[in-house]
């Protein structure tokens, strides 16, 4: 039986990789896969939970979450798209019109 | 064990919401007159809002997991004003930026379904679930232009930070249920109160991570980065719901989670809030100072005013939330009533948002430039405008609850927001107008100033009623 | 709803007709000016009737608050629309109105744009400004306190000289600054003495010393700025010489006096002790602040940079008076708030005048108008033998009082303030020799005498001057009950142990 | 007894007729509203002294003028034998002023205008005089300061003049400084500020010492002191004398009765009138004696050497008002208030002899332009002869009478300083005697030094200003028999009416001079006065070029006499320019403009800058936006976990 605490690091490990992918990768669409990234490491935390509770509250959570993943993943790419369109760039550098 | 229909009472105004959103998606492929789609969803609102106070409304249902009382239904109220006010101001808005679809309405309206849901929601998946369901229709509504890159820039940016806080919030809601086995608010209270999980690091990690995802719906700093570019960016009718709703929805959410769920580590949350309130009415009110775009000034007088409003969070009395939610509901008056001048101003090939575009505005538009300037006179907090009462009753709440300190922080700041406010009113009736500004005026445009400006005088001179319904939602 | 003695509530008309025909004036189109200044100016006159039953019904044996009106306003904070009046504040409402008809009188043809909003402001202000010496519920007067700062940027900052964007601003920032950190001040006292914002009730309890402290300068803070008191006057130069001649002559005439009034309301009654403990501080102010403006007053080449220069030191006779915690004194103090609105009041009115027709402020571009309007220079000498404060005019008796409470509390403050009357005497004879004596200057050639419009502007600021000079007891006489009552409260309130400063007069010497 | 009300109210009914319609209606005859008027006080004055002398007083308030708390002031009138005799002296004088002015004055623009001023001072002197409580007498001594300031800058389109008018406001202000303090020590003394009890009750003070300014002082010497800081402000004794020679720019009626009978004698009687005050204590009288003494001398020696005709008598009047206060610090209040008495007569002849020869020279004041006037006005000439004669003090004539009097005083008096002053006033007798007489050989006597022009345009005043010169003239002889000293007076039957008449008011100071004493110290004075004009006579008529070798021989002291010793330079220099350079520099410079405004604009200006910086902060990339979120929320764990350790 794996321990809980090896799920738990595991899911803490993604989730800091999905973070540090957000943070240093300059390319959006990699920038929305990190985000997607720290999504699942809570995925993988909520089910070990709910394992180890006996409770189904933590998948019910899951599934939510999943679907929302992808309600997310269809408008990101959406407006990524629609700024494609106008700057034919995906570069997160090139985006900075407004400052100050 | 029979299938038990839960109680529908409750949720009523959410179904009505949803079938008209549903069904605006729909009429929107036969109705070509976009106005109507815009009378059609205002007399749906007015229904749902109607529903609020059926008899039987006010109980809990789905096991505990949808709470409508009367903190949630001020809160309703709110978000009803919001959007009933800003498809007002959008109507003319939007054939003047050449967007005008259906969609647009639908989105709303679908926005106020995900805020309605976020305030009843006594479960933090229904929570989670409320809020993106809001954030998903705004990204798409601040990014409406589709022509505009800074509008495109501006979805982006809000998307990209709100897909990372709401992982955030996802990671401290899975670490909840982790320690107290339990998604619904009552029970963490309780089961942190038996466990006595108070001093637990983990329990304060979640904590942290929920108060970070609510702080950036709030645009509160350092997590405030996105608001002035997705308000600058965002259609003017868009900026101006963004800057009420979602902010309210988020105030609404961290009165809920903080004080129902987390009662007993009061000390801990509110040591995370205080920096974070006193910083972002330092970072609101200083930067706006030196700005030359009036949307983008507005996005920075927001995040002050959530910095002001953070401290009946902090005060965490009963009068504290009274406060904050009664701050809300003047908030939204005074700053779509602000929003919807500068919407007047945008005429055709006339940007109309730089501050210098309002020189002289007195002597061209006296009517316009006085509406405004009780806006901003107002949003500064001068007494007989809405905007004190709704200062002074938060400074009451702070200071009964002890923290003096922080509400002379918070006086000087609300004199430091001052000298931007005035610089508006400033140019408006001290300079010379340097060419015609033409208005782009319209009934719905003339009933919204109407309704912000009434608000504005009628509850800066006579409180009572809206204190006292505030007051009222707490038992 | 407590009607008062007259049955009719006198004081809530006072407050809301000026701004009921602020209303009216915005019906009338833009064009009729005519007709909004005739509306704007019967409004104040009839407001001004309306104040005289104040002054006949006002009974002064009792230091107790007349024509009261009360009615719950915010329950939830046990908030009230309490209004009344006392012997201290109601000669400042009679000066209010008077001031707000010459205003509007003298500003006639001097306010060419924007007519409408500049009677709007001024009737808006007349109503603040009268809503401020008669609330009685602290929310209340903060609300009257503030409102006044809008239509006073405003008048400042439209239709003022040509630097008027940094005066109105500057104006606005002092004053804020300092009120809201009365706000934070009110708060306080409100929760500490339970809930309550009925001033008369606050002034019955006592308070922890610490408290008293830490309330009696953060009350200080807005209340100085308005005085002005010394080091935070600054703004008081700059916003006189860039408001037109209605917007310094209300400044100057009712707005300075708000700040002393609040001393005297609240900051003494409320806080007995700290304001015993305070007043060398206090009284060191005004002697400096006597002598700086005094002094400082020799060096201005700026007409009407040099009355406001005259106010902060008139202003700090009065802040002496009041802290000098005698009868004299504060009697003294409140008379000459009275005269100093009169006296600088009139000395504005007639810079407008004289402004109209050369348009220039500079003393250096005047002589010589004695020879070429006599009127006007016997009207002017008036004003200027009351502002060095020659008996038989109103400025001698305040003064006289003042130093005389003075020098019974603190003699070597009262010795200091004594040289300001020389240095008075020096800077306004000096002004008005630069003005009106020696050769004519060629600006100044030719120029129309005062007009009917003018004469009977300034012709009852002569009247009261003489008046007070004369027989000052029909002023002096509402202040007796009023000032004995405070300075009971002021010597004796709070621990009785405590050492009063101001002792009778016999026995200081003994 | 009320009718005596009517003397000051009488010019104040003239003052506002004529300043309401002079303009307008009454334009030439102003005059007669005024002369009316005056005159009526005059009579009254009259009647009132008879009933004076009949024994009769009066103590009455009209109405309370000003009262808070325990401090009460009236407008009341108190008639006794000093305020009797000071009232014929300012009524007889102003009445013939008046009449002067009328043909002095004629054909001016403001003609209306100078008589209503008159007419206001006559009021607020008589109420100086009458007044019956300190508060009125302070309403009455600024009053008459102010007509003063009118008078002086009456031709106010000269910068002198309306310069000396502000100047001569001023330094009275600075007398008026002390003398009001004065009279809150006096209310924190006694009480109350009427005369009769501060008077009745200043005996049980006279032993006692108060703390004034941190310092322990005598209490009547500290009254006494301050109330004498507002006579040497009015009477222009020495610190606060530069305003009267400069107040001479007024028209010559205006000096004759402002600057020489009436405003000036005001200090004397502040003096006189606090006698009860002033004798408690003994250094105030030593001071009052000295300052008096060194006054005149002071006055005296200017006077000797100036060539404006006016100038010379101002420092006359200067040097004799000193003369006055000896007499009063050493005890003698009585024989003062006849010096007072006797000098308004002949010092007001010779400023009105004055005035006629300048209008009669179109305006010439310079003596050394001047010479042999005799012929052309012989009236004048001899009016002002006896003028000098009486204030050099030849026996018979009224200066004669009074001024021994004060020597013989001071001679004998118990004052200690007595023999010092009394040194300096024969001294005083001698140069007084020298200058007047100088002034009447070179503008009178040799030969006519004016252009041609003003020499044939030399006539005699006319009648309505030679009337009043020739019944001064009476006044200057006369005046001095009515308080002949025993010593003379014996024999030829007439006794001292003024001394006796006074006794009740001034008390008698107790001398212990012999007879032998009083004839050697008469002798003494009758000798230096001739001896003075001897000189006068041997160096301006008999040696013409003497004066002109003398003033080269000792240029230096020639030079410093004839500038005054340099006062109105120094004061300029110790106390105007400074204040000025302080204002302009320091106040406005630094305080006003570098520490307050400094901070008023310093903190938005920084606020601003910041925010600017802060702006920066908001990069538009989005990346740094993610950067600073993750920051957030590293630096709230770190706070959250510092916290709980």
């Amino acid at each position: 039986m794996v321990p809980l605490n090896w799920y738990l690091m595991l899911s803490a490990a993604v989730f800091s990789i999905g973070v540090f992918g957000f943070l240093t990768r300059r390319n959006i669409i990699i920038m929305f896969m990190s985000v997607e990234l720290m999504l699942n490491a809570v995925n993988i935390s909520l089910v070990a939970f709910s394992h180890y509770l006996q409770d189904l509250r933590g998948q019910v959570l899951v599934f939510f979450i999943v679907t929302v993943a992808a309600a997310e993943a269809a408008i990101g790419l959406a407006i990524i798209i629609a700024l494609f369109r106008n700057k034919a760039t995906a570069h997160v550098d090139d985006m900075n019109e407004m400052k100050g | 064990m029979p299938l038990v229909m839960p109680d529908l009472k409750p949720i009523t105004p959410e179904i009505v919401m949803t079938c008209l959103a549903l069904f605006i998606l729909v009429a929107d492929v036969f109705i070509k007159r976009k106005e109507t789609l815009a009378l059609l969803s205002i007399i749906g609102m007015a229904a749902a809002a109607f529903t609020f106070a059926l008899p039987g409304a006010l109980n809990t249902t789905f096991g505990g997991m949808f709470i409508s009382d009367g903190y949630s239904m001020f809160f309703k109220i709110v978000f009803a004003l919001n959007v009933i006010l800003t498809i007002l101001i959008s109507v003319k808005y939007l054939a003047v930026e050449r967007v005008n679809f259906g969609e647009y309405y639908a989105l709303l309206l679908f926005s106020t379904l995900g805020m309605m849901i976020m305030a009843s929601a006594g479960d933090l998946i229904v929570l989670y679930l409320g809020l993106e369901l809001m954030a998903l229709s705004t990204y798409i509504l601040a990014g409406f232009i589709r022509y505009d890159m800074k509008s495109n820039e501006a979805a982006l940016k809000y998307f990209l930070l709100g897909s990372f806080a709401s992982a955030f919030l996802l990671y401290g809601i899975s670490l909840a249920y982790g320690l107290t086995g339990t998604t619904n608010l009552d029970r963490i209270a309780m089961t942190i109160s038996e466990k006595g999980l108070a001093g637990k690091p983990a329990l304060t990690l979640s904590m942290i991570m929920i108060a970070v995802a609510f702080s950036f719906k709030i645009a509160a700093v350092p997590f405030h980065m996105w608001a002035p570019d997705a308000y600058e960016g965002a259609p003017t009718s868009v900026t101006a719901f963004m800057s009420v709703g979602p902010k309210a929805a988020g105030f609404a959410v961290i009165g809920r989670v903080f004080l129902m769920a987390f009662p007993m580590v009061r000390a801990e949350w509110v040591a995370v809030f205080i920096p974070i309130a006193i910083m972002t009415m330092a970072v609101g009110n200083i930067v706006a100072l030196s700005q030359t775009n009036i949307k983008r000034m507005l996005a920075y007088s927001s995040i002050a005013h959530a910095g002001y409003a953070l401290l009946g969070i902090i005060a965490g009395t009963a009068d504290g939330l009274a406060s904050m939610m009664n701050y809300m509901l003047i908030y939204a008056f005074m700053n779509m009533g602000a929003f919807a001048v500068i919407i007047m101003l945008r005429s055709e090939g006339f940007k109309g948002d730089a501050i210098s575009d309002y020189e002289g505005l007195s002597k061209t538009h006296p009517l316009a430039a006085a509406l405004m300037l009780v806006f901003m006179f107002s949003l500064t907090g001068i007494p007989p405008t809405a905007g004190f009462m709704g200062k002074f009753y938060i400074f009451m709440a702070a200071i009964n609850a002890g923290y003096t300190w922080l509400v002379i922080i918070a006086v000087i700041f609300s004199a430091i927001s001052a000298y931007f406010y005035l610089r508006i009113v400033m140019n408006m009736y001290m300079k010379d107008p340097k060419e015609t500004v033409t208005l782009t005026t319209s009934p719905s445009m003339g009933l919204a100033l109407a309704i912000t400006t009434v608000a504005v005088l009628a509850i800066g001179v006579l409180p009572a009623k809206v204190i006292y319904l505030a007051r009222v939602a707490f038992p | 709803m407590e009607t008062n003695s007259m049955g009719f509530p006198i004081l809530s008309a006072l407050i809301f007709l000026p701004v009921a025909g602020a209303v009216l004036l915005l019906l009338i189109p833009r064009s009729k000016e005519m007709l909004i200044k005739a509306v704007a100016l019967s409004v104040s006159i009839l407001a001004f009737i309306i104040s005289l039953p104040l002054f006949s019904g006002f009974n002064k044996a009792t230091h107790a608050m007349q024509f009261v009106e009360r009615q719950a306003w915010i329950p939830t904070w046990n908030i009230t629309y309490y209004l009344g009046l006392d012997g201290i504040s109601i000669l400042f409402v009679l000066l209010s109105t008077l001031i707000t008809i010459l205003s509007i009188l003298i500003s006639w043809e001097s306010i060419k744009n924007k007519v409408k909003e500049f009677y709007i402001s001024v009737l808006i202000m007349e109503g603040a400004m009268i809503g401020v010496f008669c609330a009685l519920d602290f929310f209340l007067f903060y609300i009257f306190w503030e409102a006044m700062l809008i239509p006073m940027y405003l008048l400042i900052g439209v239709w003022g000289g040509p630097n008027r964007v940094y005066a109105a601003i500057k104006f606005f920032l002092y004053t804020l600054v300092g009120s809201v950190l009365m706000l934070v001040g009110i708060i306080v006292l409100y929760f500490h003495a339970g809930r309550t914002f009925d001033i008369l009730d606050l002034a019955t309890r006592t308070y922890p010393y610490q408290l008293q402290f830490w309330l009696f300068w953060a009350f200080f803070a807005a209340f100085a700025v308005k005085v002005p008191m010394f080091p935070v006057h600054t703004w008081l130069p700059d916003a006189h010489t860039e408001a037109p001649t209605a917007g310094s002559v209300i400044l100057a005439a009712v707005l300075i006096k708000m700040g002393a009034y609040g001393f005297l309301r609240f900051s003494m009654p409320l806080f007995p002790e700290a304001a015993r403990a305070m007043t060398p501080a206090m009284l060191t102010l005004s002697v400096i602040a006597i002598i700086y403006g005094a002094v400082i007053c020799l060096a201005q080449t700026d007409l009407k940079r040099l009355i406001a220069y005259s106010s902060v030191s008139h202003m700090g006779f009065v802040t002496l008076g009041i802290f000098a915690l005698n009868t004299q004194g504060m009697e003294g103090g409140i008379l000459q708030m009275i005269n100093h609105g009169i006296v600088t009041g009139a000395l504005f009115l007639s810079v407008g005048v004289i402004y109209d027709r050369t348009h220039t402020r500079q003393i250096a571009d005047y002589g010589g108008v004695a020879s070429v309007m006599p009127v006007y220079a016997s009207l002017f000498i008036v004003f200027t033998l009351a502002s060095i404060g020659l008996p038989s005019t109103n400025g001698f008796i305040g003064e006289f009082l003042i130093l005389l409470g003075g020098f019974t509390a603190n003699q070597p403050a009262g010795v200091l303030a004594a040289t300001g009357i020389i240095i008075g005497a020096g800077y306004m004879l000096w002004l008005y020799q630069r003005v009106f004596f020696m050769e004519t200057n060629a600006k100044v050639t030719g120029l129309a005498d005062v007009n009917m419009r003018e004469l009977v502007t300034l012709l009852p600021m002569v009247i009261l001057v003489f008046w007070i000079g004369i027989y000052p007891d029909t002023f002096l006489g509402f202040m007796h009950e009023s000032v004995r009552h405070l300075i009971e409260r002021v010597n004796t309130g709070g621990a009785p142990g405590a050492t009063t400063i101001a002792k009778t007069v016999s026995e200081i010497l003994q | 007894m009320n009718y005596y009300l009517l003397i000051p109210f009488l010019p104040l009914a003239a003052f506002l007729i004529n300043i309401l319609f002079g303009k307008s209606l009454l334009k030439e005859n102003a005059h007669w509203v005024a002369i009316l008027a005056v005159a009526g006080s005059w009579v009254i004055s009259v009647a009132t002294l008879i009933d004076v002398m009949g024994g009769k007083t009066l103590n009455q308030d009209l109405y309370t003028w000003v009262s808070s708390g325990g401090f009460k002031a009236s407008v009341g009138f108190l008639i006794d034998p000093l305020t009797a005799v000071m009232l014929i002296v300012v009524t007889t004088c102003s009445t013939l002023i008046h009449i002067y002015s009328t043909g002095y004055m004629h054909g001016d623009n403001g003609y209306y205008r100078f008589f209503s001023y008159l007419s206001l001072f006559t009021f607020c002197m008589l109420m100086l005089v009458m007044a019956n409580n300190f508060m009125q007498l302070y309403f009455g001594w600024e009053g008459v300061g102010l007509c003063s300031y009118f008078l002086i800058g009456y031709y106010f389109n000269k910068k002198s003049a309306s310069d000396a008018g502000k100047k001569a406001f001023i330094v009275n202000r600075f007398g008026d400084f002390g003398f009001g303090i004065g009279i809150f020590v006096i209310f924190l003394t006694f009480g109350t500020i009427y005369y009769e009890p501060v008077f009745s009750q200043a005996g049980a003070f006279a032993t006692k010492t108060v703390n004034f300014l941190g310092y322990d002082v005598h209490l009547m010497t500290l009254i006494a002191l301050l109330l004498f800081c507002g006579s040497i402000g009015k009477s222009a004794q020495m610190p606060l004398h530069v305003w009267l020679p400069d107040a001479m720019e007024g028209p010559t009626p205006v000096s004759a009765l402002i600057h020489a009978a009436t405003m000036v004698t005001a200090g004397v009687f502040l003096v006189a009138r606090c006698s009860p005050i002033f004798s408690l204590s003994e250094t105030a009288l030593m001071v009052v004696a000295l300052t008096g003494a060194i006054t005149s001398l002071f006055a005296a020696t200017i006077g000797l050497v100036q060539n404006d005709l006016k100038r010379i008598i101002a420092y006359s009047t200067v040097s004799q008002l000193g003369y006055m206060f000896l007499a009063c610090g050493v005890g003698a209040y009585t024989a003062g208030i006849f010096h007072l008495y006797t000098h308004a007569f002949f010092k007001a002849l010779l400023f009105l002899c004055a005035g006629s020869v300048m209008h009669a020279m179109s305006g010439e004041l310079d003596i050394q332009k001047m010479g042999g006037l005799k012929k052309h006005m012989p009236i004048t000439y001899w009016t002002m002869l006896i003028a000098s004669l009486s204030i050099a003090g030849v026996p018979g004539l009224a200066g004669f009478f009074s001024k021994d009097e004060i020597l013989w005083m001071a001679y004998s008096g118990p004052s200690p300083v007595g023999k010092l002053v009394w040194l300096s006033g024969t001294l005083v007798a001698f140069l007084t005697a020298f200058y007047s007489f100088r002034l009447i050989f070179l503008t009178f006597h040799g030969k006519f030094r004016g252009t041609h022009e003003q020499e044939h345009h030399l006539h005699e005043s006319p009648k309505s200003m030679t009337i009043p010169l020739m019944l001064l003239c009476v006044g200057a002889v006369a005046s001095g028999w009515v308080g002949i000293p025993a010593l003379i007076g014996e024999n030829l039957g007439i006794h001292n009416y003024i001394a006796e008449f006074m006794k009740p008011v001034l008390g008698h100071p107790e001398g212990h001079g012999t007879h032998g004493e009083e004839m050697m110290v008469m002798l003494v004075s009758v000798a230096v006065g001739f001896a003075g004009i001897g000189l006068a006579y041997f160096m301006y008529m008999m040696r013409p070029d003497l004066p002109g070798k003398l003033a080269t021989q000792f240029s230096g002291a020639y030079k410093v006499l004839f500038n005054k010793y340099y006062v109105d330079e120094l004061y300029s220099a110790i106390i105007v320019r400074p204040t000025i350079w302080i204002a302009r520099n320091i106040l406005i410079g630094v305080t006003d403009a570098r520490i307050i405004e400094a901070i008023v604009n310093g903190v938005p200006s920084a606020i601003g800058g910041f925010s600017r910086q802060l702006r920066k902060v908001q990069t538009g990339f989005l990346h740094h936006y993610a950067l600073i979120m993750a920051a957030g929320v590293l630096i709230v764990m770190g706070l959250m976990l510092m916290r709980s350790w």
